[in-house]
């Protein structure tokens, strides 16, 4: 993993078969002591094909994608990886078999430069034996250019992570995992930071990773984001799976008013005209 | 070392001294010339070589102990067992030497594999109970202080290993810990030297390894760095059997230059060894710091410690000048930092 | 209290000093009070805590365990004044040893077994006058002990040249090397130095050499290794102001107090010391020093 | 401030005359260290009307609005007051002004208590002299009924804040600065986190904030959200300020690209056509 | 407490008991209990009262300081000049009134205005360099700890105050600080009702006021509590006040109990109120813990010193027994809280 040196854009390698299952979850559960954030839910991720996790706040959609990384444990139910029941013990395992994640809070260590940050658990070396030290060079530049590629024209890679803004973390936590992707990306809503140009390059780095045949976990609050590049979507609703549409089942409209619990939506959109009037509301419905 | 496009309209200027100026031990490295300033202006003996041979020496083994409680504190933990296991190790060797016959050599083996196995547990059971490290190797100090002491006593019936001199082969590790070549009229000895080799060492795996990338990351966010697949427990085990393995390394200096040691030795000083390191620029809570800044740090306590002595003021007022220097040190300081922050 | 007969010898005594963990002096004062203990078969409990607070506290506590007698080492009367009193209300027998010999008669104790701090200090401090020494250092290796403070003061006090305190860091023996080899350095004109405890003679020995001065060093207590240095002449004299005998005896005067009624001393004080070893008789006590009984 | 008693749903007080200027910013600037974040920024916030800040991610949003709230000091240029020149020390002292703010990184204390964090630096007090206590029941409802209010459905307010959801936790932060805002309310990307529903709720609340003739001030990356209710849209690139538009000077379009940065909008939605089908794309266009 | 809809599916059970069972001080009243049945069962003086007498009141005096030093941990401070602190204020008053006869309140009054200065020296040293406390109040300690022994020794020509109890008017502090009452036959100190007393206010505070939910915020997270407006400053010069207040508090009880103080009284103390605050719950980086649970804390390290002594355990191995039990009291409390978490 960490013996790459080809600084391309985008690197990933050992593409599954399209379509073959990779991850699988049955009946997966998971508690923080007696809070049930997660029960009985089940689907899968499959080569080739981007499966979006929807849901309101809370329904348990981060702590779902935490199994899958390996970050937690799930309580109940099983997780087959290749078909073998695993569990992760640590981030590690599931890095090694190829699973990369955007958590939703991003996993950076704010004291550490960027490029630290951006190669770190996966850094690149150079020389013999035990005098085996960082590729320095190398992987300031690979840092730059990968950010760059993405929009973010960073000052300088030696800077504290914490320092940047809010959305250049974020990108900076994207651009790792699409670089260290191999098989599987998992993104917790990876557009939620990001002003709409950036937006945009995440959806299309999306849209690469399925066409070289990752599976993709995409998790976002923001219909016009999930629909274009999904092909499947699951829905969440207060740790429970309320159901896992292909797209071919499923319309933006549908999508949209199924994120936002339906008819609770039009009434919404009705109090706010009654302050803003008819107009705004006509765009504010398209949302 | 700064990959900034000059051209960005968005820096106001940057510079290659300011690249320096960053560094988290620039702080501790002005205070330390400060401090060397002062001494040499005000005292006659303090900037001759005999004058200075006598505060490195006192720097050293210290020095030694704040580069390796450095590192485990940028890795975000505490090791309070570190000065009690100096005596440990230097008891070690003394008692099965003098008491068993046990070859030198052997009993120097024998000594580190206990200080490593110490470290180890120490950073088994940080990471496998979730308690903060202060508590668990404060455990660990009290058990290896009632060790030394009851120890000692009990197969030595003394509370000081007598007689060391007089093993077999003592020449050896005299050699190599406890020797002293002289320069320019002063002596250095060897743990000048061994000093001045772990720093190095210490600076090296921190800013140019894996090993030191991952020092930094599981001290300064713990989670993530897991989350980002950095093997958080071996990182910090290693950390802790460094830390008892540079005490080892100090126990041999002190029992070699000394040739002998008692069963207090080293108490009170792991405190001693986390101050240097603060001042060295560490920050407590982890994921920030430097082993050249905790190697001045040592530097600054040794020579205020023997500069008070040169200066001949009221030795009762010791600690008090000791107090005021090192708030004075550690002002200077972070003044310095916060210009160089500035001009960054 | 029950009298025991010389069959029915379930006696414990507590042992209840000021010491500081590991000091050697005290070491050898345990040593003689576990001694007496195992000869007479009777169980001594010894603790100790140089915090006056807390060894009251020891004290009370000894009471309360029920123990047949006390030995104290009274280096604060004042702090230890009304705990000793209570003991002595309740009806244990109390014997002090080492300091406190001023005050021992008004706290109720049977007897007082010395000798103090002060008076091996001052037998220190007119022996190197003796020996024509002008200005010596005195080494403290723990800064406040009333004990150390106490022979510091008293060696300065007969002592007719010139004597300066100097305070070492007693758990880092590098520094305590290198702060007296500096304050060598500093001071030239230094004839001895004078330290309070074998290890640090030691430490004193090589910063003179270190330093490249001709002071000579003269300490208090003995282990082996400072009876050879004084075999070989690098170090000028110990005082033995024998620990061993107060903790002994202590035990002991209460242990015939009890089975016999005895008041050893009958109201004296009784004297423990002081001796000093010089070239001339260290071979007599190598062995014993050896063995950590003087 | 920490005397309310009136367990309403929003709780403001003062409303100054619509139109009045209460902030106003002139050539402002901030450096951190030799970064430059902000330079030359000029704006006013009136009461009643809504000021939307737009830009890229690193833009200088974020420092902007610190400078209002009194997070950072400004080291260019000049802010004032009700017509008066100011420098906050700490937020502190603009709270007291009646600025209240909901900050980026929320500005919460995660190993506390929810209802704690409510009403943390406002806290409400019965009893009297110094055996003044806390009014915890109050506190609890109070903190219960605000949040279900945004949809939130909180479980347990004694549940330390670090273990609610990013959304739950946002929707906090909200709840407390439009709870406690009495002239402006400041809001950093209150809706990145947000699902449908809930980014629904707080858009309500902005718009029933400008009724009651608060000042807001707004920032967010979705033109759908900034344009309904938006007054004045205020443009930021690089630090700097690109303009000052009012709502009639500017369409929905115009504002999406400008946020996206204009033609490098089109090229990107060409690149995502390739790998995704035309029709996708057009979705994506809308946004 | 819990506000918890009982209805919530999403919640597996609730119960009063477990709403106990989350406070920070769970575990270490169950340790305190453990030790104490251990030492009731194992020793015969233990469980009387006048046993119990002495384990009280030598955890009293520990328990106040380390209740507030848990105050300050919470709020994420150290202060190592506390105990160093206890000796200055008791040396202080014994100088003025045996050397300068000075009227006993008085010399109580200006010991405690001496202290909350140096209180308010350390607080503002904190917040206004941004140096970490344990630096700034590490020099302190070196300072305080200078002037006890250098003032007393020049002012007293000793290095412990002597003949207090011949001060005038010596008698009525004394009932104030240094009394006991006899209770069951057991002598009850006042420092035990001063520790009951200071927990307890400090658990209200902590819990039912505004300060306490803003020491709580600045220990957590100091730039978001600045953010909404919490007196972050003020806050946290209060809390180093308080500790230096108790440190005077301590070293009333210290002088009045036994009519004296010695120069080096308290000195490493420090640590062991840090040591009684982990053991009872509060986080070393801050933001939790709990004054009740430092309380439990200073009590299981009383129980367990004294106990080892009643045991009659050889003395050289007083520290190893008291490390190993420390440890076991910090794993034991470890897996109370663990379980608690599993079932709340
Ligand atoms: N404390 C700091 N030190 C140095 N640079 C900083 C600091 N805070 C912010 N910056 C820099 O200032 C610039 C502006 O940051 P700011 O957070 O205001 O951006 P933003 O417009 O809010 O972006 P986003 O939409 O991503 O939140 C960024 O490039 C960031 O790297
Ligand atoms: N460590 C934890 N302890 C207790 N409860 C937790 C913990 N982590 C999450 N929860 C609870 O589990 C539920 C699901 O959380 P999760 O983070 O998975 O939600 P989400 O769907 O990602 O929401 P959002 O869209 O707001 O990010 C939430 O109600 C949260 O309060
Ligand atoms: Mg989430
Ligand atoms: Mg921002």
């Amino acid at each position: 993993m960490s013996e790459k040196t080809t600084p391309e854009t985008v690197t990933m390698t050992e593409p599954p078969a399209r379509g073959t299952t990779i991850v699988e979850v049955q009946d997966i559960g998971k508690r923080y002591g007696n809070i049930i954030a997660l029960s009985d839910v089940s689907t899968s991720v499959k080569a080739g094909e981007v499966t979006c996790v929807l849901g309101d706040n809370g329904a348990g959609k981060s702590t779902f994608i935490k199994i899958l990384a390996g970050a937690h444990q799930h309580t109940d139910g099983t997780l087959l990886v290749d078909g073998e029941p695993t569990t992760f013990a640590n981030p590690r395992q599931a890095l090694d078999v190829g699973i990369a994640t955007v958590y939703q809070d991003l996993a950076v260590v704010p004291l550490m430069p960027v490029w630290r940050n951006f190669f770190l658990g996966s850094e690149v070396r150079k020389g013999v034996g035990p005098f085996k030290s960082l590729d320095m060079d190398f992987m300031k530049k690979t840092t730059k250019s990968e950010l760059a590629a993405m929009g973010i024209d960073l000052r300088d890679v030696e800077q504290p992570i914490g320092t940047l803004s809010g959305g250049e973390r974020q990108c900076v936590a994207i651009a790792r995992a699409v670089y260290f992707g191999a098989r599987v990306l998992i993104l917790d809503e990876p557009t939620a930071a990001l002003g709409v140009k950036q937006s945009g390059v995440v959806l299309k780095y999306i849209a690469k990773a399925r066409e070289r045949g990752l599976g993709v976990v995409f998790i976002t609050h923001n219909p016009h984001h999930a629909y274009p590049v999904g092909d499947r979507f699951m829905l969440l609703r207060r740790g429970k799976s309320m159901g896992d549409y292909p797209k071919s089942e499923i319309t933006l409209d549908e999508l949209t008013s199924m994120m936002a619990g339906g008819a609770e939506l039009e009434s919404l959109a009705h109090e706010l005209a009654q302050t803003m009037g008819e107009d705004v509301v006509q765009e504010m419905g398209a949302d | 070392m700064s990959t900034a496009t000059a051209s960005d309209e968005r820096i106001a200027q940057t510079s290659m001294l300011s690249a320096l100026l960053k560094r988290p031990e620039i702080g501790a490295l002005v205070a330390a010339v400060v401090i060397f300033a002062f001494f040499a202006l005000t005292t006659d003996a303090f900037a001759t070589a005999s004058g200075a041979s006598t505060w490195l020496r006192s720097a050293s083994t210290i020095g030694i102990m704040a580069v390796a409680v450095a590192l485990l504190m940028i890795g975000g933990e505490f090791d309070l067992s570190a000065g009690a296991m100096t005596g440990f190790t230097g008891l070690t060797v003394g008692i099965l030497c003098t008491q068993y016959g046990l070859n030198i050599w052997v009993a120097i083996l024998v000594a580190l594999v206990l200080a490593l196995c110490v470290g180890f547990v120490n950073g088994v059971m940080v990471m496998r109970t979730g308690l903060p490290s202060f508590i668990v190797t404060l455990g660990t100090f009290f058990v290896l202080q009632g060790l030394n002491l009851a120890l000692t006593k009990a197969l030595t019936g003394q509370v000081a290993i007598q007689g060391m001199a007089q093993v077999p082969f003592y020449d050896q590790p005299k050699a190599v810990f406890g020797s002293s070549v002289s320069i320019a009229g002063g002596a250095v000895f060897a743990s000048v030297w061994w000093w001045l080799a772990v720093t190095a060492v210490a600076t090296w795996v921190l800013l140019r390894t894996r090993v030191g990338n991952w020092i930094f990351a599981v001290g300064g966010a713990q989670v993530s760095a897991r989350q980002v697949g950095v093997p958080v427990f071996k990182t910090k085990v290693g950390l802790f059997m460094t830390t008892s393995g540079a005490g080892w390394l100090v126990g041999m200096l002190l029992l070699f230059t000394t040739s002998t040691v008692q069963s207090n030795t080293g108490v009170g000083q792991e405190f001693i060894y986390i101050i240097c390191a603060v001042v060295g620029g560490c920050l407590l809570m982890g994921g920030y710091g430097s082993a050249i800044g905790a190697a001045f740090g040592a530097l600054i306590y040794g020579m205020a410690n023997q500069g008070i002595v040169y200066s001949g003021w009221d030795n009762n007022w010791l600690r008090a000048f000791l107090g005021i220097m090192l708030l004075g040190a550690v002002l200077l300081n972070e003044w310095v930092r916060k210009r160089a922050e500035m001009s960054r | 209290q029950e009298t025991a007969d010389a069959e029915d010898r379930d006696l414990t005594y507590a042992v209840i000093t000021h010491s500081s963990p590991g000091d050697a002096f005290w070491d050898r004062v345990k040593s003689g009070a576990e001694q007496a203990g195992e000869d007479y078969d009777v169980t001594v409990n010894y603790s100790n805590d140089p915090d006056p607070a807390r060894q009251s506290q020891l004290i009370d506590g000894a009471v309360a365990d029920g123990v047949d007698g006390i030995v104290v080492s009274m280096a604060n009367p004042d702090g230890l004044e009304e705990a000793v009193k209570r003991a002595v209300a309740e009806g244990v027998p109390v014997v002090s040893i080492n300091s406190g010999i001023d005050r021992w008669q008004e706290f109720g104790a049977l007897t007082h077994i010395g000798q103090s701090e002060t008076v091996a200090g001052e037998a220190v401090g007119e022996r190197l006058s003796e020996e024509g020494k002008t200005k010596a250092i005195c080494v403290v290796q723990e800064a406040g002990n009333v004990g150390l403070e106490e022979r510091c003061r008293a060696a300065a006090g007969t002592f007719e040249g010139e004597m300066e305190n100097l305070q070492v860091d007693g758990t880092d023996d590098n520094a305590v090397t290198s702060t007296i080899t500096s304050k060598l350095q500093a001071e030239s004109d230094i004839d001895v130095v004078l330290t309070l405890g074998g290890q640090y003679a030691i430490a004193a020995v090589s910063a003179v050499d270190q330093a490249g001065s001709d002071a000579e060093v003269a300490t208090f207590d003995l282990s082996a290794d400072v009876v050879q240095a004084i075999e070989d002449g690098t170090i000028l004299f110990a005082v033995d102001q024998q620990p061993y005998v107060q903790g002994f005896l202590g035990v002991t005067t209460l242990f015939l107090k009890d089975i016999n009624g005895n008041d050893v001393g009958g109201g004296q004080p009784i004297n423990s010391g002081p001796a000093f070893v010089t070239a001339e008789n260290a071979a007599d006590v190598a062995t014993f020093a050896a063995n950590g009984t003087r």
